[in-house]
């Protein structure tokens, strides 16, 4: 299965008239399949866990309405003169609206040596790929704030227009790496070219949002280090898409920090571990977005159905092609210890 | 027979219902979970701590000076390599201050492979926590020892680390390892104290009437006794090395396997007296090989008992990897299994000196 | 050499006239003698170290006018029901206040086995005092931040009035220890009595404020977290005091966390590393006060000067005391490895 | 003759105007002060970090990530245990992502006692750095060793950890011992590239014209040839063998001192070598000893070299300690000091097997 780079021309200037709220139909469209695609994904990442084809799920269910945007607006590419990505284990929209193969999720789901994100080594949503500037997605919570001041220094300095953008969730802001985040990046004088994402779920696991912060906003915490903040419904494309590029063209143009906090749904629970069961009670965003769309006479939901039936049997195809797919031999564990050459620097 | 998660739970009831536990916290600790591993389910001092492992630590070390009786959870130990300076800062409080505060806090921590943790949830702890001095250091291999160690951590005055061996968590008990005062019934067992699937709120647990056992800090256990070999080791490979031996016994290879059970202070007599038995000598750990505590082990058994020994020491510890991969056999591949312990074993049971 | 603990009922009650400012006269008078003393002391301490009788100093002096009356206004003893004190080691005018004997600093200075503090183990400036809830002052910068929401918390569940005061500096809030201190302490619903101090006197060693912080007064941090806060000229030790004071009573009353950013000098350097020599430069809190008392006509130079001089030669005659003592014995380094009993817990 | 610490200045020139160096940074690294042991005066591209260990690590793996070559300073290795989950990234990026993305940066940290620096001045790193695999780890004991050291630190695709020992920085070279390129007197030098006193806004070094020169990671150098006993050491306590080596002399005990200069990877082939010769090790270094990189050393030795030993191998370290006492008598009693090297050298000679 391989998949063309989305057309990303239409997302740039809107020409179409506006078909849901102030976005075009094409990139209407282009969102709702997107977000379906990485729905359908997710699914098929569950239903893979549930039948035992993977240890582990976690994965971005009910973060599509804001991550597909996100993923579109990216100057996608290799290097300082590109945006670069330090997301967390729930951006798999993100990943397929840049083009990634949805096949190479399912072998990371089964741990298969084909796996080109980790080589069966790592949990399946940790995504990495060199190519297109999104660093090594890691378990561990919220480091990625401290390491994206690094790309980000080294954008200011060559002064290109890359700027970096960083991702996690709400429990998370409770580590000091996000306050490094802030800090390092709002320096007077020395300001970032960075876009710092909090995907509010309102969850930590089991830990509700209420009794864990003092905070009412957890973009406040941005204006006491003079930053731009804002609050966003994530659940909502339309919203998302336009408070993402308004946000990205403010880091890209003024070179400094803007904190994005974006409230959106966990729909399948924390992960595994937790069930990975649908839940009911969030607001879905792909469902209210495919009624809008319906209403808006955009897509008829016999064509949204279609287009569901299609996707999940390409997935499911993907996944029985990646059941027969060698597993990573016990020797491999010694490879990529070391570096021979200097990749990240040139070096090939 | 309980497993060794109830059996924690048991202990952590017994401390705060008795040995004046006044604080079991943590991230998702506290209700609805009772802990990832749902080791803090229906007591009454647990909370649930913000996502901030620093925070933790310091929460810890900050309620034991205040006199209180705190214990800690890092939810993986894999998550607590961001706080080795503040552990550092709970083991040397009480020298530093020249005796002045001593600091009687519980860390409990999930470690160790087994369960395709991948990167992030396999790590071991015992290497980096016998580095940091002013620390007691305990690891159970079953749960009656979880039960008497966690009691013997929670009456320390110093603080203590509580190395829970993930892949035993859900294991069961073997006869005459009994907690004092558990049902003998598992179904009853599970029906007084496991939290209900779905709505908890109104849930209490029923605890059985249990009595106090505390395992000493620094007093190994003989897991199999044996002759001609000596294993040292601790938590999950404590079963995995038993097994081994049994098997080896067939073959005529008597292995004796020492649970050394706490890793500091450790029973150094204990170690001897096998040592001096066996004069052979492998250390079994998880974690990476390089300044390993098995080595200091060795290192101390070479300076001592040099000419004691009747084969080189050997250690089958975690391979020097920046981490362990989640296929099957990037695991097994990465840290020690029964037969590369049973090669192990042979191959010193047969060595000519 | 014993000091008597200082009388502190008028600090309590100021019912005499303003004699400087807002202070009573008694007060001014006590504030002025505990800033004289802990200078003259810190002034000791860098002869000492420039003697060759100590390796390495570092301490508070132009910091008095504030810390002074924090000590005064300390409600010191042991337990929850008192305040618990994390310091950092610019503190010697804070211990004085307290009653601190000015000798076990020139002790810890020399490292005498008689060293209360550390038994000569530690560094001059590093306090410890148990009896009055001092915690250890450790020299890593800011993890008492993350120590103190502790002692916090277990006054919180025991409901005493007692409450936790914790101070560093501003280069220092940069760690992600001082987040973490926010983070725990307004958690709503759950919110500490704690008073959160940062002594900004504008340095981390040789690296200034400006051009390491976005935030204009580090006190902003708070408020996102829906606190209390205020910066303060912490030269001004009547300032100082009523600053103080209004913090305190909040906390101790609202069992809330506050921000209080003291603006002071730093006027010795950051340490001995960087010379310890007396810097012009900087507004010296000790000789403003002096120039402010002797207008009103409170005290005359004179009188100060004779202060002065007998502070002056009483911690002479204390050093050469202390350089008698003997030095910790090799075999010590063994003592309080691991306690034997359970003194926080109230054993004996 | 260069200091170590002018030999690490010219090194990160050479870094920065040949090599492709493009930040060096940490607290007080930048002007005014050039770092707390001048190390970082007078270069071009120095800045001052926030007071923050973890955002400095954080933004060397950044830098790194976007092609850069960071030289990252941490001010001292005792403020290094709040990053060691950061480190550990660092040594596992490139694994985790399968050989995806590499991470070229050089930390750089003092390290060791020696200074009566109290509890947080004295630290070592080795035997914690030593246990993040992934990293290279390299500990000069003479100037030029770290002159060679850092160049081929800044070189190597990987992260380097360039371990400081504290107590030489001020300390010269000896003959044989000089950074090619460096003018011979030691005045010229220091008016060159020392900066001045007092204001040092309008001061600029006058960088002699050095030449390029790599020691190679990995690669150990021999101190002092000898037949009797083996000394495995690195850093501050290669000196103080050295010494020790020369006194026993006179007593006519030869002992070979092995400079590792590389801790990972190790030179095993010129240990092998050194042991198979001598048949007699010693392991000195200053960490704490329970879990300490000599006991690795030691451990494979006896895996592997058993039977060539004619004595019990020897680890002189650390005392297993909180910390390290300020007072003369509490470092001293706490550390290696060259006496107890020469008496467990001698021992060692003398043992009859
Ligand atoms: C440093 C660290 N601590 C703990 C964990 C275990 N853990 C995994 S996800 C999670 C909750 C994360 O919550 P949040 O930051 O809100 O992100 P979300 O999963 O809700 O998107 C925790 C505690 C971890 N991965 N890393
Ligand atoms: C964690 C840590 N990092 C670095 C140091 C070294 N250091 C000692 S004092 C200091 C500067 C502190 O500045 P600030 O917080 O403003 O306090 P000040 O000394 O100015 O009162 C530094 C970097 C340290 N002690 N601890
Ligand atoms: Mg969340
Ligand atoms: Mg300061």
């Amino acid at each position: 299965m391989t998949t063309a780079p989305p057309d990303r021309s239409a997302e740039r200037s809107p020409t179409t008239a506006a078909a849901s709220g102030g976005l075009s139909t094409e990139t209407a469209l282009r969102l709702h399949d997107l977000m379906l695609r990485s729905r359908v994904l997710e699914e098929r990442l569950i239903t893979m866990y549930k039948q035992g084809d993977g240890y582990f799920w976690i994965g971005g269910p009910g973060e599509e309405a804001f991550n597909v945007p996100l993923g579109l607006l990216v100057d996608k590419g290799q290097g300082l003169d590109h945006d670069y990505l330090h997301l967390h284990y729930r951006s798999s929209g993100t990943l397929l609206a840049m083009g990634a193969d949805p096949i190479d999720s399912l072998r990371q789901m089964k741990n298969t040596a084909s796996d080109p994100y980790s080589k069966g080594r790592n949990f399946a949503g940790h995504y990495s790929v060199r190519k297109w500037n999104v660093a090594p997605v890691s378990s561990p919570i919220e480091v990625q704030y401290s390491i994206a001041i690094g790309t980000a220094q080294a954008q200011t300095k060559k002064g290109t227009k890359g700027i970096t953008i960083v991702q996690g969730g709400d429990a998370g802001t409770a580590e000091g790496d996000f306050a490094t985040c802030l800090v390092w990046s709002s320096r007077k004088g020395r300001e970032l070219p960075i876009l710092i994402i909090v995907t509010n779920n309102k969850f930590g696991i089991s830990t509700p949002y209420e009794g864990q912060h003092g905070e009412s906003r957890i973009a406040d915490r941005g204006k006491a280090f003079g930053m731009q903040t804002a609050t966003i419904d994530g659940n909502d494309p339309e919203t998302s898409f336009h408070a993402l590029k308004k946000a990205i063209d403010y880091v890209r143009t003024e070179r400094k920090p803007y904190l994005l906090e974006a409230m959106v749904s966990r729909l399948h629970g924390h992960s595994s571990a937790s069930g990975a069961n649908f839940v009911k009670d969030e607001v879905d965003c792909l469902t209210r977005f495919e009624q809008r769309l319906e209403e808006k006479k955009v897509l008829s939901r016999a064509q949204m159905d279609e287009m569901r039936a299609k996707y999940t049997q390409e997935f499911l195809t993907a996944s029985q092609k990646v059941r027969e797919e060698p597993q990573p031999k016990a020797e491999t564990i010694w490879d990529h210890v070391f570096a021979d050459k200097n990749y990240v620097g040139g070096e090939n | 027979m309980a497993t060794m998660v109830q059996a924690i739970r048991m202990a952590l009831h017994v401390g705060e219902s008795k040995l004046g536990v006044t604080d079991i916290f943590g991230e998702d600790v506290g209700p609805p979970l009772g802990g990832v591993f749902t080791a803090t389910q229906g007591l009454e001092t647990t909370w649930n701590t913000p996502l901030d492992e620093r925070g933790i630590v310091g929460m810890a070390i900050g309620l034991a000076l205040a006199g209180r009786k705190p214990v800690a959870e890092i939810q993986f130990c894999d998550y607590a390599f961001n706080t080795v300076d503040l552990l550092k800062i709970a083991g040397n409080t009480y020298w530093s201050s020249g005796g002045d505060w001593n600091v009687p806090l519980v860390m409990m921590t999930p470690v160790g492979a087994g369960i395709r943790g991948s990167i992030y949830h396999s790590h071991s702890f015992d290497a980096q926590a016998t580095r940091i001095p002013g620390w007691k250091i305990v690891m159970p291999s079953n749960p009656r020892d979880a039960y008497g160690l966690l009691l013997s951590a929670i009456k320390d005055p110093n603080p203590v680390m509580f190395l829970k061996p993930k892949a035993l968590l859900r294991a069961k008990g073997k006869p005459g390892e009994e907690i004092p005062g558990e049902p003998g019934d598992d179904k009853t067992l599970s029906k007084m104290i496991d939290a209900p699937l779905g709505d908890r709120t109104k849930w209490r647990p029923e605890w059985p009437k249990l009595e106090e056992l505390y395992i000493p800090i620094g007093k190994a256990r003989i897991a199999r006794p044996g002759t001609q070999v000596t294993v040292l080791t601790y938590g999950r490979n404590v079963p995995m090395c038993v097994a081994a031996a049994e098997e080896l016994a067939a073959d005529n290879i008597d292995a004796e396997i020492v649970d050394l059970r706490s890793l500091h202070p450790y029973d150094w007599d204990a170690i001897k007296q096998s040592v001096m038995k066996t004069n052979r000598v492998l250390c079994v750990n998880e974690d990476t090989e390089i300044t390993n505590f098995g080595e200091h082990l060795i290192r101390r058994i070479v300076e001592e008992l040099f000419y004691e020994l009747h084969a080189p020491p050997k250690l089958l510890a975690g391979a020097h990897l920046p981490g362990i991969g989640l296929a099957d056999a990037l695991e097994h591949a990465s840290v020690p299994q029964k037969d590369g312990i049973k090669r192990a074993i042979a191959e010193l049971a047969k060595h000519e000196p």
